[in-house]
């Protein structure tokens, strides 16, 4: 499968990459993409900052592609994940996967978001009234992720 | 000798974004090994890592379990759950 | 619900689609694009042609963006497809929701395709070494739409 | 009178794209009345609309089962299964 991986504090364009995703008889493309949203569970959010762990980032994004790939039919997969401070509205993340018919791109683009959320080295800070607050873990996130089981768990 | 890196919530509290740390010799060494080494030290140390919850690992950058073994030379990094995406 | 619907002849950016359907604090944007296949059960597809019921197709968009939206909490909805000739790698269709968290977006845009594939009047003809013929409906998308039962069967 | 449209490939082997039709007078008329009638005519009519498979049909632009009950002045419409998307 043909993977594209990109860490950057720069937006994206969803159309550019849907067209890099087609090719090679790919009848269906689907994408995810994530916004920083206005309101969280703190309150008004003004924005966001996201650490990640350079060494381990796009390697682990690597491996959770070749898992997606290893389960559902792929021809390809694009995960661009932005860094640093993002305002509330601002595109976040981008997951795309085209294949032949479309419950594998449906499903694979799922999975990928769900295994990016719990299982992807990055953390994010939430501003809400001039404060940073960093962001708890979902248990949805984590019952999303199982899903997908049979896997080993991360550490608990 | 084995890195050991922090980061996010660990990294800021903590005031540390890596050390070296040594290993017992007398024993195979696992990553719940490192945390309660880590733990010993007290304080917000023992807060962070004596629990059994809020703790994700990695050993040379692939995650890793409580019961991973960890070897002279790597690279553990300890940080609480990810939030991306 | 803001339901976007469009028939028409002319291309679609993704990227734009995706642009006008984030805001009132959407989280999630889900879009899946169809493209014409090279490969059909009938051989090497060069184009096709789509037909439509004119009067219908956007009254059956907007009753399966409606049922979406009473099955999912989706902020809003882009339906756009296109009709009349369409060469081989092009694209047919882009279906696109927002909702606040992703796992809606997701099933509200599964679903939209798979009603759309057995509900809404659209039928395609494949060139394939210059012979014109109708494509057959699958029984795989027959399944698929009915996975998201209860709901009253089209005619049998 | 209710109007019958035709479309894809039934629209083009029986070369008609719409017609007027005439329900009986003397009972309530569904999409399976239509169908009889249009199957009595014999040849393609027959071969298309006689068998219980592979015909879909909407009235006044909504989808219909066979058993809807066609009113006069509807628009019904018989087409083969949509294959869109």
């Amino acid at each position: 499968m043909k993977t594209v991986i990109r860490i950057q504090p720069e937006s994206f364009d969803v159309g550019i990459e849907v067209a890099a995703l087609e090719g090679d008889d790919a009848g269906a493309v689907v994408t995810f993409t994530g916004f920083v949203r206005h309101q969280s569970a703190a309150g008004e959010v003004s924005a966001i900052e996201l650490e990640h762990y350079a060494g381990m980032t796009e390697k682990s994004l690597q491996l959770i592609c070749a898992e997606a790939a290893s389960r559902w039919p792929l021809l390809a997969a694009t995960v661009i994940h932005r860094i640093g401070y993002l305002s509330a509205g601002a595109p976040i993340v981008l997951v795309g996967v085209s294949s032949v018919h479309r419950e594998a791109a449906f499903q694979g683009a799922s999975f990928l978001m769900d295994w990016l959320k719990t299982r992807a080295p990055f953390w994010k800070k939430e501003w809400v009234n001039g404060e940073a607050m960093w962001v708890a873990s979902k248990a949805s996130d984590a019952a999303a992720a199982d899903r997908w089981q049979p896997t080993a768990p991360p550490v608990a | 000798m084995i890195t050991v890196l922090y980061f996010a919530r660990f990294r800021e509290k903590l005031g540390v974004a890596s050390e070296e740390l040594s290993l017992p010799a007398d024993r195979d060494s696992t990553v719940q090994t490192v945390l309660d080494i880590l733990a010993a030290r007290g304080g917000l140390w023992q807060e962070f890592f004596a629990g059994g919850q809020g703790v994700m690992a990695a050993i040379n950058q692939e995650m890793a379990s409580r019961d991973s073994l960890v070897l002279d030379d790597d690279e553990v990094a300890i940080f609480p759950p990810v939030t991306g995406g």
